[in-house]
């Protein structure tokens, strides 16, 4: 029985090693030339406690967790029941449990999985220095085809510096489990990918996000520690040194704000990352970077709000506060990824955006996608590198100004160091010299230039990823956005795959909208499906403020933290066409 | 280039043409005067200088100066500074604004730049009032001062003591003008300029519109009688005794060399993190 | 020539008495009987500068200004021309002016108004302690038909500290300009008021709004200075001393807000007051009184955006933050007050939806209603009395539940004091408790209980001001909100005068929206004009997306200061039908 | 009811049944005892307490005790007990977080709450790092720490001095104590919440998880040596040249009269406020 898919979790308490585990099947599926996504899941406890994670394993790329697991592995079951609405189960799914830790409880046997015994602790028992989350690891091994060679290569390369004994401890116990796995039912089989699968890379979102901005050409980044955002910062500290920029913690996101816009006026392109509460103080500044027309890229890592909410999972829920949340009429760009990988190509674009046009860029991530490592086929190399339309040398007699109007809005910058151009950048309303004016004339003339910039920009074909149905787009569209596109591209696959036809749009540029644009995708369509992992349907009352959406149009929102799964959604598209 | 000589420049030279809007008699129009003529001193090409500010009458002083200037929002110079000077530490950065701006709504970065120690020069124009709001009291304000609706019976809390908590915080160099001498604020103006960290001026630059009163300053303050320490257990000592009109001279020199993060290696390529990711 | 209103400007350099003159002239109108709104405007100099006072007299309430000036009386010329974009003037406007100060400025001349002199300077010289501002204004109170013993009071009023000298140096100048007066060209005149018109106030919207919160149960508030907001402060802090309460200045906004939420829970309706700069640091805050439920009152009195802006001028412009400013999904409420006077409705209603709903309330005023002073109906008595749902003795052996859910949302709050009640009130989401989790199931119960209870509240009749024409309502809708409801409301006379039919519905209560109640109010509307004060159409934009609205829906926006004038709704309205 | 004996308390009568995230060895743990431990020396009805926090491993307390308790954001605990004390004067409020909270994001309002003297307990948990976000630097961390992937060079930085800039700033009480003697730290708790305005307690608690070398600090600290003093200059000089490993005493006492708005006349009405806008 083999499958395109597979998708396991191994579940334990802290000690269990629930984490090491899911990081060595992840490599040694790669090493096995397949394709993956790994997400993490844990409780309370800022150390040990429970933990979960979930994997999916295929062979060709990963977009989305699917609807059920086939397998789930119990190292042991302490509070495990506290991850049962992240795990869901069907009667097919398999737990395997350790008899020594008892009975599966009664939390994940809702929906009658089938169950084995796997006598982890004992096996491991009886090898030196075996633990038991090699023992599971080899059974997984067994159950899902993955070859032990790849472990073998991953397990060399981790405990290299533990020494030879070590490798074989483990490499001991992982055999005893794949020979135990023979008396366990069977679970789906991935096959064994037959050439080469293409250059890949093993990489996170938050990895991915800080390596977008450094290809974009952010070379000074201030921030303020926040889960889930930390780990961009944690990425982009020694990346940065090594590329010549710097990373400096601020005592607090007014700090980190007020930082980049000052490297940024002093002409480095610069970033921060946070996530809701920080944005949140961030927005007076952000504001000031809008009117004194200051590029600058920040990165929202989404977590579940409003206020502290759960800092360490999901939601779709900061779009609001990143279109709207400034006060006045503040023009700004906001992208938004809509994969691991999709994090390198709009952060990389939103550097290139906020330096073409002097504007703050927020970008949208979210917990699920900055969490979760995937093994991806290589990104391709892109051109934009930020460029900011600087000021040439000064014009004798002519007074320079760094708000002049132009057809695009665009006014060239004067950098300090430059000789003649000096300047006074102001976040009070000014006149084109930079001098504060309360004219209303001078006003609407800097507020025309500001949304003038951002509404001729060319922004190409990458406002959204748009995708048919094989047969055609018929007349019925999936509008999403963010993590929300993994799971509705497996949707709109499955949708096909049974004859079905629609159009996914991912829409990547939230603002400024792009009406011309979604006009043009949305021709011919007659039902609209707008789907969203938002408690009040932010996205689609967006959409109906600034886009003319077909009467027949749904919108499909829920709150954090759980992920739709592709049939969810699939569900709605079935329902609709019955 | 070397042989080429250095340039002279006036004071004129790094004033703009715009009028401020000051009351006149205000006092930040000596200290103006003071920055440009001290920038004059230091024979600064004006493109190699900015000055950066938040809100208030006193962070006004960006746009009449002929430097580079950023006027940002009210609170935030010191961390728009610190990116700045990080950024390009070929700039000279000096900081203006008020006790508001600075010790009321900028106090957490008040304390974090004297900690952090960046190479910026911060003038604080101290009239213990917003000027800018129309006359509220400000950290600085005395406890029993009744002259804002705000405050009708005075604050009762005790004044905040900027030099006292830079010195704690850590500021680097420390001193205290009145804006009744300005050339001698253009020398410690100077000097805070050159010494390398993070420089701490007040200026007792009186508020002639909300606080009439603070005219007496020019009698009442009187030239330091000791000269600067580098011991900051005895500064605090000699700073939590005065009486806050002792002017005219530096109080406070510290040593600490500036922060400025340094790298191993900053020849690498992006090439190189990416490799990282590759199977 | 009598009119229904007279309009007119005192305008001069600082020195020159401008806003004293007019406030002198609006008492005066008070004593004679008539309602009036004064406006003043400044230029950017902190003390003294140029100046100019805009004064609408009629026998009813006034709720706008006009479309044009009557009289410009110039005590100077002086930077006058910074004003010309807030003073139109048409060929039937007359300027007065002082030949002492020379010609009036080209600026002023576009419309080519009528012209005269008057000696202002010359006759107070003649007169000892003469002072031409009270030239100015016998010669304004001639033409416009006020009477000389209404000013006689006022002066004896307000220079009674200052001696019989004084007053009689005032009146005689006063006087002289009487007498000048009848040189000049005539501008309309307000006839007298026959008899009482009935019980009036004077008062200013940022006075409203103190008295308003007070009226409502607030009794605390911390808060820290902000222009156009200060007033309210200023107002509140000693009132609030002879009401038993108190108002602490904070070290910032995020200080302030704080406070508040301290109050408020423990027990003290408490409120703050701010602009857009304070507001947006206001905003993770406001998230955390979302999540953790304590009631309060935050208002923003509105100013120029984005950034510092233009701090002592209006606009309409933080209707998007105020309603969507918050991170994570935060319901909560928006009003907005629509005139001076309805700025103590809006702020005690405010108060009771806050406490009733345990939940931040956000009022939005603005400059020109915060600042403008009027003479008004006095207002009515409310019965709005903040009112929290507190918890009732513990039942012994039950453990409080102050997260508990209820079918109005709403659960019954302890108070610290209250014995065997104590519980941990918190921003991070939490179950019924108040205890920390991270299930979905609890997320999603806790995200539909605080919404649920905005949504299920009755709002009454409050949530919209709607006028129809004296014929009827016909078949267009004004949809308008705040500041721009007067000009609205009078071009909605102007056009009901001139036999049109059309409804005004300016909406109070901007958030939770109110479906239904609009689909009511919109019944048999086929065209829907919809106005406000700001650059990018954010009302419009927002009723979009939460409301349906005919196909005939036309947005009248413009970016502030400017107010509307009633004519240019009016034209709309007339092009429309035309 | 004044012949009613007063109630007997125990510390557990303070503890919630809630277990606590912490990591197994964790310094908070003793901290919580501690409290616990001193309101029921003090003896007060547990509705009549409140424990005030932001965010942090430190800042999770209010759950833990059975008193009522507010959990706010990050950085914003001093303000929300500044509102809840003066609203409700009747109320003993303690405030709990940690260095991150208190030091860094918390800073503006460290200095304000000192300066502005509120009869508040502030017991921080000082570990020299961000437990909650899984081990940056804080404010008080060593400069060549290199524990962190956000400055794997160290900071670079001073280190804050809480206690010095605490009494800088105005502090009317101040101790230090190590989270390894809970009973000594019960003892100055019950002080410090005696002691009217503003008292600043400074617990050594470890971090076992991202800083597993202060588990040496239960050797390391010495009762400090000398009693407190009331003179602030004296106060400063000795924590200025300490080691921040003096504890077990309080350091300084002020006299200053807590911050308590007085106002002339509470008994008017609002028809009086309303009759002055009548015509
Ligand atoms: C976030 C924010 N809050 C409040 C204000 C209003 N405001 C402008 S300047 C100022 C105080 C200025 O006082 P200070 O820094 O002492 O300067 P001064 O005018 O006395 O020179 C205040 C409160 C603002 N602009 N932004
Ligand atoms: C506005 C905001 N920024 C950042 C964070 C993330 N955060 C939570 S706790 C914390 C630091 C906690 O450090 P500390 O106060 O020392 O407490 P500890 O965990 O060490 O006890 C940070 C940065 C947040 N919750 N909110
Ligand atoms: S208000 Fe005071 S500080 Fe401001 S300009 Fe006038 S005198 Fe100077
Ligand atoms: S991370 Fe550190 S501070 Fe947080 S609970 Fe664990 S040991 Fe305590
Ligand atoms: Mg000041
Ligand atoms: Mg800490």
């Amino acid at each position: 029985m083999t499958a395109k898919s597979v998708s396991l979790v191994i579940a334990g308490s802290g000690g269990a090693g629930v984490v090491t585990a899911g990081s060595l099947l992840l490599d040694a599926a790669a090493k096995a030339g397949w394709y993956a996504l790994m997400s993490r899941s844990s409780g309370p406890q800022i150390r040990g406690g429970e933990a979960a994670a979930m994997l999916r394993f295929a062979t060709g790329p990963v977009m989305s967790h699917d609807d059920s697991f086939h397998l789930l592995m119990a190292i042991d079951w302490d509070n495990i029941t506290r991850f049962s609405a992240e795990i869901p189960l069907t009667g097919n799914s398999l737990i395997v449990g350790d008899p020594a830790h008892g009975e599966a409880p009664a939390g994940l046997l809702k929906n009658s999985p089938r169950q084995a015994a796997l006598a982890m602790t004992d096996i491991a028992g009886k090898i030196e220095n075996g633990r038991p989350n090699m023992v599971a690891l080899g059974a997984i091994a067994a159950l899902i085809g993955l070859p032990a060679g790849a472990m073998q290569a991953v397990v060399e390369d981790n405990l290299k510096r533990k020494g030879q004994a070590a490798i074989e401890a483990s490499m001991t116990a992982f055999h005893a489990g794949v020979a135990a796995a023979a008396d366990l039912p069977a679970i789906p089989k991935l096959p064994a990918v037959a050439a080469d699968s293409g250059p890949r890379w093993s990489i996170t979102g938050n990895e991915a996000t800080g390596l977008g901005v450094i290809r974009g050409g952010v070379r000074f980044v201030a921030a303020y520690p926040i889960t889930p955002a930390t780990e961009v910062l944690e990425w982009l500290a020694p990346s940065l040194a090594k590329v010549g920029g710097m990373l400096v913690q601020a005592e607090d996101e007014l700090a980190s704000i007020n930082q980049i816009i000052g490297a940024s006026y002093g002409g480095v392109p610069a970033m921060t990352a946070t996530s809701g509460p920080g944005l949140s103080l961030m927005i007076e500044s952000l504001g000031l970077a809008v009117a004194a027309e200051v590029p600058l890229v920040v990165v929202d890592v989404m977590r579940v709000g409003p206020s502290t909410g759960i800092a360490t999972k999901s939601e779709q829920s900061d779009l609001n506060i990143a279109v709207y949340g400034l006060h006045g009429d503040a023009p700004h760009i906001v992208v938004a990824a809509n994969s691991v990988s999709d994090c390198l190509f709009t952060t990389q674009w939103a550097v290139h955006l906020a330096e073409a046009m002097q504007v703050p860029a927020l970008v949208l991530t979210d917990q699920a996608m900055g969490q979760a490592r995937a093994i991806v086929p290589k990104p391709a190399e892109l051109a934009f590198i930020g460029q900011r339309l600087t000021a040439t040398a000064a014009v004798e007699g002519e007074r320079y100004k760094r708000y002049a109007m132009t057809g695009s809005g665009v006014s060239p910058m004067a950098i300090p160091g430059m000789p003649g151009l000096t300047h006074t950048a102001d976040g009070l309303e000014h006149n084109e010299f930079g001098t504060p004016s309360s004219q209303a004339s001078d006003h609407h003339a800097q507020m025309d230039k500001r949304s003038r910039k951002l509404t001729q920009f060319n922004y190409g074909d990458h406002w959204a990823d748009i995708e048919d149905s094989e047969v055609g787009a018929g007349d019925t569209a999936i509008i999403t956005w963010g993590s929300s596109t993994g799971p509705a591209r497996e949707a709109l696959d499955r949708y096909s795959a049974a004859g079905g036809k629609a159009r996914l749009i991912s829409v990547r540029l939230i603002a400024p909208v792009q009406p011309e644009k979604m006009a043009a995708a949305l021709q011919g369509m007659r039902r609209v499906l707008v789907v969203e992992q938002s408690h009040s349907g932010q996205f689609y009352r967006m959409l109906r403020a600034f886009y003319d959406l077909p009467v027949e149009t749904r919108s499909l929102h829920q709150g954090g933290p759980l992920a739709f799964g592709p049939g969810q959604i699939l569900e709605q598209l079935t329902a609709w066409s019955a | 280039m070397e042989a080429v000589a250095k340039k002279k420049y006036a004071a004129k030279d790094y004033k703009s043409d715009l009028k401020p809007i000051w009351c006149p008699g205000c006092g930040d129009y000596t200290v103006l005067n003071s920055i440009t003529r001290a920038l004059a001193e230091l024979a600064l090409p004006p493109e190699q200088v900015a000055v950066v500010s938040g809100i208030g009458c006193s962070s006004r002083i960006p746009a009449y100066t002929s430097v580079y200037g950023f006027h940002g929002v009210h609170g935030r110079a010191l961390p728009v500074a610190t990116g700045l000077k990080l950024a390009r530490p070929d700039l000279t950065v000096l900081v203006t604004g008020g006790d508001g701006d600075g010790f009321s709504i900028g106090g957490n970065h008040f304390l974090h730049a004297c900690r952090r120690n960046v190479d910026l020069t911060y003038i604080v124009m101290d009239n213990q009032v917003y000027g800018m709001t129309k006359g509220q009291a400000s950290p600085t304000t005395a406890p029993d001062w009744e002259g804002s609706k705000l405050t009708p019976e005075g604050t009762g809390i005790n004044p905040f003591q900027p030099l006292v908590v830079g010195l704690a915080s850590g500021a680097n160099f420390i001193a205290r003008v009145s804006s009744s001498d300005p050339i001698n604020m253009a020398k410690i103006i100077v000097e805070a300029i050159r010494h390398p960290g993070f420089s701490l001026v007040q200026v007792l630059s009186p508020c002639v519109t909300f606080r009439p009163e603070q005219a007496e300053w020019r009698d009442i303050v009187r030239t330091a009688v000791v000269d600067y320490t580098d011991d900051a257990a005895r500064a605090a000592r000699r700073l939590m005794t005065d009486d806050g009109f002792n002017v005219g001279k530096v109080l406070f020199k510290g040593s600490r060399p500036p922060f400025r993060p340094e790298f191993e290696n900053s020849n690498g390529s992006v090439a190189e993190l990416e490799a990282r990711f590759a199977l």
